[in-house]
């Protein structure tokens, strides 16, 4: 018979409450389209902001309502896009996700200092300082905000240099904003061979300041088959689209700053 | 990750990889408020063990016919059940524990694993893999806190489970026994982890062979951050 | 009316939620990374907290005292405490959403905050009346609050600060609460009525 | 309607009967253990405050006391009357007191002519290393043997006599707290037996 009491009167509170939230949630319901809700499930949820929107929930909204490509969140990769279009019923279509990749090969074996910097570990207070301790003005000065920025956790600073991984990259353009020296570009995944640097001193003094700079030699424009590389003022330029992976122009770069980054993610 | 999990990589997770209190900083209000003794730590870390490995059970079992509406009642429900038979038989059983561990027991229900544990895996996993996921976490938890613990009874009591160790050494600071002292000795705890933790997460980064880039994955959502 | 006074200075002061009792430490650490977000949670924690202790001190007194089943405190409060946060949380959703997009995300985080129930348990330890638990709640949201937002003042300026790899993110944000709550034991001599 | 309305409700009532009915089972099992327990401890926590006792009767309240026509100040929480083989020989009072940290308890033990057979601090939250040292014999100790006629006093110095009690260093509030304590239960016992 004790039993009996207290099952009833939390087992009747209980019942009240269920009653209350069901009733409450079905009356103060808002109408919403449950399409962008499953769409919703399927995005992963990271509210990056990389699509342009104010996270996953606009982006959601916006593909349902005003029919923006699912590809437009980068940070799904393929299998997010697939997955929307065919829920949607609409066709994948071209996939124009891109990868962050950093223009510099800097780091401190290769490049010259200016002065030693003891400061806050934070690029935009050393480049507030002369332009950074690196002599080469448009380096990397390799203090970690954009690892701050980062939430894939996808860059790691070595040796005063940033690295992307290009497997956990998913493009959001967080970091590309936030570099004070603007070297972190963002290029379609499946384009292998970038030229490493971003320095447009003439070559004699771009070689004065780091080991591994792009002189403007040209050799690469000249043994290039599908004529991708251009000389934007001293620096070499690979066309993406043009550009066939062949890699010859690695090979002919006295330097070496023009190396294949292939994704593996996107095979 | 879909593919099917490993028990015992279940279980081992929540002892170091995912340490509930030292890496994802779930259940700290326990945690800095029991452990002025290591006995305590013990003694609430088996506690929250035996609620947790309960509830996720009981969980998974009935996760299926619970509609959301009613989710979160039903689950807190379950679980302070399983919160108040432990507080029933630590008083009935073990008077002199249960008197040192007061309030506490009771705030075993909100405390953040458990609740947590239930939301991020006993709501997707069967009875089994729930089973051995609250024993992991439990144990990790329960290591924490018994470790905690030790530092502040050495040194804000001199004494290690009622031993006396350094009497005779250094005159104890009352500090540790202090909330701050809580804090403190927390915090650098989570330090030493994330130093032992990151040796082995950088080997993860450089072979890029795991199925990185997903930012589902827990390692990536909450990270240190909670 | 002096005791409410003593019981509002004392939650707020003497006995701070966070700093001294340790209760509410994992929204406390996990929110108080700006200002902004701080407000939002300790408004919505306020909010919960006071219309908690009003409940819950109605289902002690009229359902488990008259039956006298102390035992099944724990499981009752806890349901009128997450009942009564998901109902709020509806109800805000429909009326006022714009108060919602800045409280909601909160709110399902409280039915799991240890302070809300910690300040039921110990009203009904201090049988407090009526009037006396929903100050005590009240008291206790506003040293929530002044602990959050006292906090996620000191976070910010963390974030330009030098500190070793391994104390970045969480462990530098406990050694700062560790120096803060021994600021809040200085209240503790303040002796009132 | 039924689908998001009966059937919810329906599973959190069955819900929280199931769980109940476990719970209302464990508490019937462990029910009399526990008042066991409590039973012990309080006897046990009586007897070192009142040693020549073999056992106690149950504990009078203020407001009774009240109404036996006793003039009880409202920080007394209990009398019990201790007993040595059927014979009344003394009291125990428990009485609250606010010390440093917050509301602290007080056992007395007070035969009928008035000496105090001993003192213990049952529950505070004085700050340990300080506050919490009021509860170690060395300071209680003071209090034992005849209770003067006029109340005890704290002092900082060496007391010159047994009315005046050397307070704890760094510690003043607690010990002057413990000091009020006993005086009110002294003062108590003094009318009941004077009075008696």
């Amino acid at each position: 018979m004790s039993i009996l009491i207290p099952v009833a009167v939390v087992s009747g509170l209980g019942l009240v409450f269920g009653l209350g939230l069901s009733y409450a949630s079905k009356v103060f319901e808002v109408k919403v389209d449950e399409r962008i809700s499953a769409v919703r499930e399927m995005l992963p949820g990271a509210n990056c902001g990389a699509c342009g929107y104010s996270g996953c929930d606009g982006l959601a909204e916006a593909i349902i309502n005003e029919g923006v490509h699912p590809s437009r969140c980068p940070v799904g990769g393929i299998a997010v896009v697939n997955a929307i279009a065919d829920y949607l019923g609409i066709d994948e279509g071209s996939i124009d996700v891109n990868v962050a990749r950093v223009l510099c090969q800097g780091n401190c074996d290769n490049v010259v200092f200016k002065y030693n910097y003891l400061g806050i570990e934070d690029c935009h207070a050393a480049n507030a300082l002369a332009g950074g301790m690196d002599a080469c003005s448009y380096g990397c000065v390799g203090l970690g905000s954009c690892k701050k920025v980062c939430q894939f956790d996808a860059i790691i600073v070595e040796n005063g240099l940033a690295r992307i991984i290009p497997e956990k990259c998913t493009g959001c353009g967080n970091c590309v904003a936030e570099c004070p020296k603007s070297i972190i570009k963002l290029v379609p995944v499946l384009s292998g061979f970038t030229v490493k640097c971003n320095n447009h001193d003439k070559g004699v003094i771009a070689r004065k300041n780091c080991k591994v700079g792009c002189i403007a030699c040209q050799r690469c424009v000249k043994v290039c088959p599908s004529e991708a590389i251009t000389m934007d003022n001293n620096l070499a330029v690979i066309d993406p689209e043009k550009c066939t992976n062949c890699g010859q122009c690695a090979e002919a770069c006295p330097q070496k700053c023009i190396t294949n980054t292939i994704v593996k993610r996107f095979k | 990750m879909a593919e099917r999990k490993k028990p015992i990589s279940v279980l081992l997770n929540g002892l170091i990889k995912e340490n509930p209190t030292l890496r994802l900083l779930l259940g700290m209000c326990p945690s800095l408020a029991v452990t002025t003794m290591a006995k305590n730590g013990l003694g609430m870390g088996a506690a929250a063990t035996f609620v947790l490995v309960g509830s996720n059970l009981v969980i998974s079992l009935i996760r299926k016919i619970v509609p959301d509406k009613v989710r979160i009642p039903a689950y807190i429900t379950v679980i302070a059940t399983f919160t108040t038979i432990v507080h029933l038989l630590l008083a009935a059983f073990l008077p002199e524990l249960n008197k040192q561990l007061g309030i506490y027991i009771p705030l075993i229900v909100v405390n953040c694993i458990i609740f947590a544990r239930a939301e991020m895996f006993a709501q997707k996993n069967g009875p089994l893999l729930s089973v051995l996921d609250g024993l992991g976490m439990g144990a990790g938890f329960t290591l924490a806190i018994t470790a905690i613990g030790s530092v502040r009874e050495i040194l804000g009591a001199g004494t290690w489970m009622g031993i006396p160790v350094t009497v005779n050494l250094f005159e104890p600071a009352i500090m540790f026994i202090l909330p701050p002292g809580g804090f403190l000795v927390m915090g650098f705890l989570v330090a030493l982890f994330n130093k032992l933790a990151d040796k082995k997460d950088k080997s993860l980064e450089c072979e890029t062979g795991c199925e990185a880039g997903c930012p589902g994955c827990s390692k990536a959502a909450n990270g240190g951050e909670a | 009316m002096k005791e409410l006074f003593a019981i509002l200075i004392g939650a707020i002061l003497v006995e701070n939620f966070v700093l001294s009792k340790f209760l509410g430490i994992c929204p406390f650490l996990g929110v108080s990374k700006k200002t902004s977000t701080a407000l939002g949670m300790s408004g919505a924690v306020v909010f919960v907290l006071v219309m908690s202790q009003a409940v819950t001190w109605l289902a002690n007194e009229y359902l488990l005292e008259p039956y006298n089943l102390e035992y099944l405190q724990t499981i009752t409060f806890i349901l009128v405490i997450a009942a009564l946060v998901q109902f709020v949380e509806t109800v805000l959703k429909k009326l006022m959403p714009p108060l919602y997009k800045a409280l909601g995300v909160y709110l399902p985080l409280i039915t799991t905050n240890c302070a809300v129930l910690g300040s039921a348990l110990i009203f009904v330890e201090r049988n407090y009346t009526f009037i006396e638990a929903v100050v005590f709640g009240f008291a206790a949201g506003l040293g929530f609050t002044l602990a959050l937002i006292l906090f996620s003042g000191i976070r910010e300026r963390l974030e330009t600060a030098d500190i070793p790899e391994a104390f970045k993110g969480m462990p530098i944000t406990l050694v700062a609460a560790s120096l803060v709550s021994i600021t809040f034991i200085g209240f503790a001599g303040l002796i009132i009525g | 309607m039924f689908k998001d309305i009966i059937k919810p409700s329906i599973i959190l009532f069955l819900v929280c009967a199931v769980m109940t009915g476990a719970l209302a089972y464990v508490n019937g099992v462990t029910e009399p253990i526990i008042d066991e327990n409590n039973k012990i401890a309080e006897q046990e926590s009586l007897k070192n405050v009142f040693s020549d006792a073999d056992n106690f009767l149950d504990a009078k309240t203020g407001e009774e006391l009240k109404t036996e026509g006793i003039d009880v100040s409202d920080n007394i929480e209990k009398l019990y009357t201790a007993q040595k083989d059927g014979q009344s020989i003394g009291y125990v009072v428990s009485v609250f007191s606010s010390g440093y940290g917050g509301k602290l308890k007080i056992l007395v033990g007070i035969d009928n002519d008035l000496n105090i057979k001993g003192i213990s601090l049952v529950s505070h939250n004085e700050t340990p290393g300080l506050g919490a040292n009021a509860a170690n014999p060395k300071f209680t100790d003071q209090f034992l043997g005849k209770a003067p006629q006029k109340e005890f006093n704290v002092v900082k110095r060496v007391p010159n006599d047994d009315s005046e009690i050397q307070a704890i260093t760094a510690a003043t509030v607690t010990s002057k707290a413990v000091t009020k304590g006993v005086n009110e239960a002294v003062a108590l016992v003094r009318s009941i037996v004077g009075g008696a």
